[in-house]
């Protein structure tokens, strides 16, 4: 085991060195650095300020790029994870209606609605929310992440966070005006995870429930919730961490787009203000900070796989 | 009063005869009888136990005259109250021994599991660490001694042997009033199937724990059972006392059976006696019309290949052929 | 067998729906006005922005100044923190009698001690004046007011000879001088609120970034390229005035259809810079009310003079030639005018002006000449820069390259546009390889001086794009700087731009009004000199 | 080829697009895609650029009158009097080709690396193949910015960004089944008979052809989303290019206005692509399988 998580680990050090090399690389080219062979010790003047976390500053605004990480980036997390929460319980719930009903309408009706979503460019999705529902209902904004009249002190630097924990007299208010901001973003989001989660999460569901352990529990007349989320869900796990890298690039593109569309003030906005600035720093320094995180938590997720795969017993010996 | 009683189960892939996989099977148990019912892989075994459980498989038709566990019309019961009922009343054991293990829990988990929602409102043992103890005396009454490395194991780790007698430790926990065990002894050595085999007579002769056991070979089971049902096809062909059965028995396929098990000194199985037999092994959708073990039964006449035969029912031993006695001279 | 499982789904999905909530409108929070604006502040500080109507309209709300531009009539002012004013017979000294009893802002880390007096003013323009001022914002950055409005090199000194006196000494005679005084930019600071920072050493960034003002309103919060919260200020020495906005939010939205939107969801209740083409919709609209605006916005295509391509003059002219410019004048703002090599048109009145007739008339067939006399390698690919903020509007600017590229396309020109804010080309032009340049010009028309000095200005530190200068147009640029009389100077101002047009290093290509848009339940919105909005005496009336 | 084998394959085809319905729809969808492009691009005389100033906003109908014969404008025009209809079939036309480029290089570089790997074993291929397998994630989205910062945005690099995010999901899933492949026992039959490593690949490839045509054809779906991604969010084609998502991205600037029109077709014109898309490549997936491992006359 503890030679499964060295070979991650070494494999994520290579790819993240490699990383490393790629942006020098495309640093070089940009700047036209003239190397005079002097190529290590370029690289190691460049890796010393990257191990700072000196991403160099913004061509437009002059600010550090790692301030202005550090500044949108808490938006995207708050956006995400309440994007996540969403679609793991829109799509593990359907998921799992439409591998216990199979065969009958529920799931088929229930499948053809995630392949059809699955073929929706999510920012397709963005565009037709803000029809329907934000040109006719008023109340939920189509842009910002909170009104603009209210002030929240800063503390996690996650909005909704901070507005649980101040003590100010319009908290609920400014709570409900959060929460409204949300909608929309959030819900474009989760449409495509939770459709891509319902099709994997039916899938390896099914195969789970045809084994004899899961009849043996259904035979046992316990409640079907419990069986299938303690022994279910419980064995679907490794193949489900297996297929979720599918879902980080999904979720990637989601997020962008969302924050494009709906103005929200992330990192993934400020990631395509740069591009169309074309601002180099800020380009390549969110580029390389994106791109260590996505790394990082793919090794993350295939360790996870990895554990929660069942010892088999030709292992075992 | 039976503890079991099953009539005219039938289970078919469409309309028709033909199209019946499991054909008007009834069975009734007696409350501490084992039952062995015996059929080559193929013969509907599984499905008659997992349909006897609730369990349905897709693109089947389920029907039964009548179904009654312990004097309760179980047909009459609404589906949520029904698996309830039957959940309590009957435990079964699939096949494979590791896989009616859940591979990601430790045997720990799995017991309390088992222990805490099997409702046990009556009982004395109640008191603090009473589940730990009660899986560890399981555990040593099924005969496993490291039960401590036992349990902290999954599945996986453990041997196909440790699996079937946790299985049997399981059950015990649970304290159903039927055990189903399907193939309890398929794929293992001599001395094991004794084990299991001498494991299965002290549980049902000391918790009276009533038996339906599915197997392809008569000759270990004869010792054990008190009863046996012969299935071929689909259908049961003969049910008696296995005492009654073994000495006389009236269904040519039962009569070859018992031949063969008595000249090769209980070694032949199935396949080997059916490639004396000729013909293949009949399944859907290539049911025969008439009787169906007609086109392989040595003494068949035109009859048995057209109508499909009546069945027979002298004194608690019944079978099903045209032939009412068939002479012992064959 | 799996009713209950369903059940547990819906409670979740139920439970779902809650959280992301589906209830009723929720009342706009204490009398708030959100004012959509197309471009955004780095700073909340007016005096290092640059001159556009966001940054007016921030330093008409929080700041005021000595005199103010009478509404009725241009060429008179009328007091405002001074109550009178006196010039000298030579016009070389004006003095200035300051109101008594104003109030600055407080915060919530200072309380100012004393009402406003002549320190704050001397100290006001001292700050933009000096050149070794600590109050740049970035080293690369202009002082913007100070040097477009000709201040730094028309004032001498500023001098209070007691609390309420102030004395303003310039190196030579100039008319105009009290219309720099009057301009939205020319704010009065708190002196008292530089020295209470100066003993913390937060001096310059602190008070660029928490201005302290004497305005209708004081400020609350900045966000850069996100919003400016302005807070109404109870002590406003005109006294409560008629408005009823406690809380004015600048939501900086430079993307023109979520401007839209937000006007249309009622985020926002006023906007500026609607798509051309969206005014008849507006206006046919029971939501919306439209107020143009007297402000000339002119779209320039600079030709970069020292890129190998563009140094020759016939394919200058070919690209001139090329271009159908009524046609983008129709296309993008609906006008029914003619095309004109006019920069600065001939009246001042703005909309419908009067247009000369074209030196360089549409002519593809004549550009195709002057391609193959040219001798360029065709297909030429050139590289165009093209402003993406400011004044300018995404819709708008889409248009106009879409037909640039299909037009000069017919002559072989393949264009290849990279859009960038005007901050950008700016920092990029030093080292930027562009053929071509977009640029967005805004006049004011009574006097287009500062931006004609900035855009086709010869130090390096201008914004012109086409790094063309000859000696005429050096000396007509100083003389522009030096001449007091401000009809003079327009017809200097038009000179310089059509001398630039003569050489075929600018051209215009489209003349825009600006309008702005607020709710049908807003009313009272004033403009101030610099086309800034002015909310004080605004008033939010009920929905109906 | 011999006509045997060509009549194996149509009746392979034939059969299996008409057991369903939906392979069915899938497949006279597609050839009425084709055909509106083809016939659009080439034959009907439309201009996506022409501008008419003086029929901005039609509304996209199918009125017909005498004097006029059918509406010029079947899908209306955009704010600068230009056809939708014609934007649309110049605009699929262009996704989709930079799709297929997209989907066909990562293919072809993908599966031939993968194959390498697995075949040859080549320690160095294989410490490649297992980078890929991390990189399987990278999203399309972000090469595509970083492909901004170097070169200058263009329809034709936003297919490269896609391809190369494609690749590594190519390499490591064709490593994974001819890895499979070669432990099957018929493989290792083949080489204990002594065949060549040339030989076990043509075997392998056509036993696994089917699983690579389902692969590419999610790919193919994927880089039509992908692609139209990018271009919405401004970093790919240029303004007055027609594509699919430049043309919603441009048409949001009218929905307040409720000119849908300007995004309802373009967006349909992308969704039922993909949909076509994965459908018929689902039935060629089964197609091949049956080809491939089923005789024609059963």
């Amino acid at each position: 085991m503890i030679k499964f998580i060295l070979n991650r680990l070494m494999t994520l050090a290579g790819l993240l060195f490699l990383l490393s090399v790629i942006t020098f690389w495309v640093n070089v080219r940009i700047y036209d650095i003239d190397l005079h062979g002097q190529l290590l010790p370029e690289y190691g003047k460049y890796m010393r300020n990257l191990l700072c976390l000196n991403l160099g500053t913004s061509d437009i605004s002059g600010r550090p790029v790692m301030d202005l990480i550090r500044d949108t980036l808490p938006s995207t997390a708050g956006l995400l994870f309440s994007s996540l929460m969403i679609s793991l319980i829109i799509g593990i719930s359907c998921g799992s209606t439409a591998a216990l009903t199979i065969d009958r309408t529920t799931s088929t009706v229930l499948t053809d609605i995630s392949i059809f979503a699955a073929s929706v460019p999510v920012f397709l999705i963005a565009v037709f929310l803000i029809i329907a529902v934000s040109l006719n209902i008023t109340a939920i904004p189509s842009s910002d992440e909170l009104s603009y009249f209210y002030e929240v002190p800063r503390i996690t630097a996650i909005r909704l966070i901070d507005i649980l924990l101040t003590d100010s007299g319009r908290k609920s208010e400014m709570l409900y005006n959060c929460l409204l901001h949300l909608v929309l973003p959030a819900a474009t989001i989760s449409v495509l995870p939770a459709a891509e989660l319902t099709r994997i999460t039916r899938n390896s569901l099914r195969n789970v429930m045809r084994q004899h352990y899961m009849q043996a529990a259904m035979s046992r007349g316990w409640s079907v919730f419990y069986i299938v989320i303690f022994h279910g869900l419980r064995n679907a796990l490794p193949e489900i961490f297996i297929r979720l890298p599918v879902l980080i690039n999904l979720y990637f593109t989601a997020v962008v787009t969302a924050e494009f569309v709906f103005n929200w003030p992330g990192t993934g906005n400020l990631l395509i203000a740069a591009a169309q600035d074309r601002d180099r720093p800020v380009i390549m320094g969110i580029f390389l900070f994106t791109a260590s995180v996505l790394l990082t938590l793919n090794s993350v997720l295939s360790l996870l796989a990895r554990f929660t795969r069942p010892v088999t017993a030709e292992q075992a010996r | 009063m039976p503890l079991l009683d099953l009539k005219n189960l039938s289970i078919s892939r469409g309309e028709g005869e033909r199209n019946r996989i499991i054909d008007n099977v009834s069975l009734t148990i007696d409350q501490g009888d084992i039952r062995a019912l015996i059929g080559v892989s193929g013969a509907g075994m599984s499905l008659i136990m997992t349909a006897i459980v609730g369990i349905r498989r897709r693109g089947l038709t389920y029907s039964a005259e009548r179904y009654r566990i312990d004097g309760t019309d179980v047909q009459k019961l609404s589906p949520a109250r029904r698996r309830r009922f039957i959940g309590r009343k009957i435990f079964i054991i699939f096949q494979d021994p590791r896989m009616n293990l859940d591979p990601a829990m430790t045997i720990r988990r799995q017991f309390r599991e088992i222990l805490s929602l099997r409702n046990f409102h009556d009982r004395w043992y109640r008191y603090p660490g009473w589940k730990s103890r009660r899986m560890e005396n399981l555990l040593i009454r099924v005969g496993i001694s490291n039960y401590r490395k036992v349990l902290r194991s999954k599945p996986g780790e453990l041997t196909d042997i440790e699996c079937r007698k946790i299985n049997i430790a399981l059950a015990l926990a649970y304290e159903p009033e039927l055990l189903i065990a399907d193939e309890p002894l398929s794929a293992m050595s001599v001395s094991s199937e004794s084990q299991i085999l001498s494991l299965l007579d002290s549980v049902n002769k000391n918790e009276h724990l009533t038996m339906l056991i599915g197997t392809n070979d008569l000759a270990p089971i004869a010792k054990l059972a008190g009863s046996v049902s012969l299935l071929y096809a689909g259908q049961i062909v003969e049910t008696g006392k296995t005492q009654a059965v073994l000495s006389s028995p009236k269904h040519p396929y039962t009569r070859r059976l018992i031949r063969s098990m008595n000249e090769m000194g209980g070694e032949l199985d199935h396949d080997e006696m059916f490639s004396e037999l000729g013909g293949i092994f009949p399944s859907w959708p290539e049911l025969p019309i008439g009787c169906r073990f007609g086109p392989r039964c040595p003494m068949a006449e035109r009859v048995c290949l057209r109508t499909p035969p009546a069945v027979k029912l002298p004194q608690g031993h019944v079978w099903k052929c045209h032939f009412s006695a068939p002479s012992d001279s064959e | 067998m799996n009713s209950k499982s369903l059940r547990g789904i819906l409670c979740l999905l139920a439970a779902a729906a809650l959280l992301t909530g589906c209830g009723s409108k929720p009342p706009l929070p204490g009398g708030g006005l959100s004012f959509c604006a197309s471009s955004e502040l780095r700073t909340p500080s007016p005096w290092i922005e640059d001159l556009n109507q966001t940054s007016a309209s921030s330093a008409a709300n929080m700041f005021d100044r000595l005199i103010e531009q009478d509404p009725a009539s241009p060429h008179s002012f009328l007091p405002s923190l001074a109550q009178s004013w006196e010039v000298s017979g030579d016009g070389l000294e004006y003095t200035f009698r300051l109101r008594t009893g104003v109030e600055f802002h407080s915060s919530s880390f200072f309380v100012p001690s004393r009402p406003m007096d002549s320190s704050d003013v001397v100290f006001s323009f001292e700050k933009l004046m000096r050149s070794d001022s600590i109050y740049y914002l970035n080293d690369h950055e202009l002082l913007r007011f100070p040097q477009q409005s000709g201040m730094t090199d028309l004032l001498k000194s500023v001098t209070a000879p007691d609390r309420s006196t102030v004395v303003f000494r310039l190196h030579r005679p100039d008319p105009s001088f009290l219309r720099i005084l009057s301009s939205d930019f020319a704010v009065i600071v708190s002196k008292e609120y530089a020295d209470f920072l100066r003993t913390f050493g937060r001096d310059p960034d602190f008070f660029n970034s928490h201005p302290i003002g004497t305005g209708p309103f004081m400020f609350d919060d900045f966000r850069e390229g996100k919003y400016l919260r302005l807070k109404r200020f109870s002590h406003y020495w005109k006294g409560p005035g008629s408005g009823n906005v406690r809380t004015l939010v600048f939501d900086f939205t430079d993307i023109q259809w979520r401007r839209m939107i937000k006007l249309m969801t009622n985020e926002c209740q006023v906007m500026n810079s609607p798509a051309v083409s969206d005014i008849e919709f507006l206006e046919g609209s029971r939501d919306t009310r439209v107020y143009r605006r007297e402000f000339l916005n002119e779209i320039l295509l600079a030709f970069n003079t020292e890129s190998s391509v563009m140094h020759n003059p016939f394919v200058r002219e070919a690209i001139i030639r090329a271009i159908d410019r009524t046609a983008i004048q129709k296309i993008i703002s609906f006008d029914d005018g003619s095309a004109s090599d006019a920069i600065i048109p001939e009246t001042a009145s703005g909309h419908g002006a009067k247009i000369v007739p074209t030196v360089y008339p549409f002519s593809v067939e004549h550009a195709r000449q002057l391609m193959t006399a040219s001798e360029a390698r065709l297909p030429l690919e050139l590289t165009v820069w093209a402003d993406r903020t400011n004044l300018n509007n995404e819709y708008r600017d889409s248009r106009l390259y879409q037909i640039l590229r299909h037009e000069l396309a017919e002559i072989g020109i393949k264009l290849k546009i990279i859009r960038m804010s005007r901050s950008a080309m700016r920092n990029h032009r030093a080292r930027g390889r562009y053929d071509l340049a977009i640029i967005n010009a805004q006049f004011t028309l009574s006097d287009p001086s500062e931006e004609i000095r900035s855009v086709f200005g010869c130090s390096g530190a201008d914004d012109n794009f086409s790094n063309f200068c000859d000696e005429r147009m050096r000396l007509d640029l100083e003389r522009l700087r030096t001449e007091p009389d401000e009809k003079k100077r327009v017809t200097i101002s038009r000179e310089i731009s059509s001398r630039a047009v003569e050489a075929m290093s600018f051209i215009p290509l489209s003349r825009t009004q600006d309008t702005y848009v607020t709710r049908e339940n807003i009313h009272g919105v004033q403009r101030t000199q610099n086309e800034g909005l002015s909310f004080m005496n605004t008033v939010i009336g009920s929905h109906d | 080829m011999t006509s045997g084998t060509i009549r194996h394959w149509a009746s392979c085809l034939w059969g299996t697009f008409r057991g369903r319905p939906l392979f069915l729809t899938g497949l006279i969808g597609l050839i009425c895609y084709i055909i509106i492009i083809a016939a659009g691009t080439l034959f009907m005389g439309l201009d996506p650029y022409r501008q008419n100033i003086s029929e901005y906003f039609v509304p996209p109908s199918l009125s017909f009158s005498f004097e006029t014969g059918f509406n010029r404008f079947i899908m209306g025009t955009d704010d600068l009097g230009r056809d939708i209809f014609a934007r649309v079939v110049f605009g699929a036309r262009n996704t989709l080709f930079a799709a297929v480029f997209a989907a066909a290089a990562a293919a072809a570089v993908g599966i031939a690396a993968g194959f390498a790997a697995a075949i040859s074993g080549n320690p160095v291929l294989n410490i490649l193949r297992r980078t890929m397998l991390f990189l399987a994630a990278t999203p399309s989205v972000l090469i595509a910015v970083l492909m901004t910062a170097i070169v200058d945005p263009s329809l034709r690099h936003v297919a490269e960004a896609v391809a190369l995010s494609l690749l590594p999901g190519f390499i490591s899933s064709s490593y994974r089944i001819a890895a499979d492949e070669l432990r099957k026992k018929y493989v290792i039959a083949l080489r204990t008979d002594g065949a060549g490593k040339m030989y076990i690949t043509r075997i392998i490839l056509r036993n696994t052809a089917y699983l690579f045509a389902g692969m590419t054809a999610r790919a193919f779906s994927t880089a039509i989303i992908d692609i139209a991604s990018i271009c919405f969010l401004g970093l790919g084609a240029h303004h007055a290019t027609p594509e699919l998502g430049l043309m919603i991205s441009e048409g949001m600037a009218f929905i307040y206005r409720g000119n849908y029109w300007c995004i309802i077709f373009p967006g349909i014109a992308i969704v039922s692509a993909v949909l076509i898309v994965n459908i018929v490549g689902s039935a060629l997936k089964t197609a091949i399988r049956k080809g491939v491992f089923e005789n024609a006359s059963s």
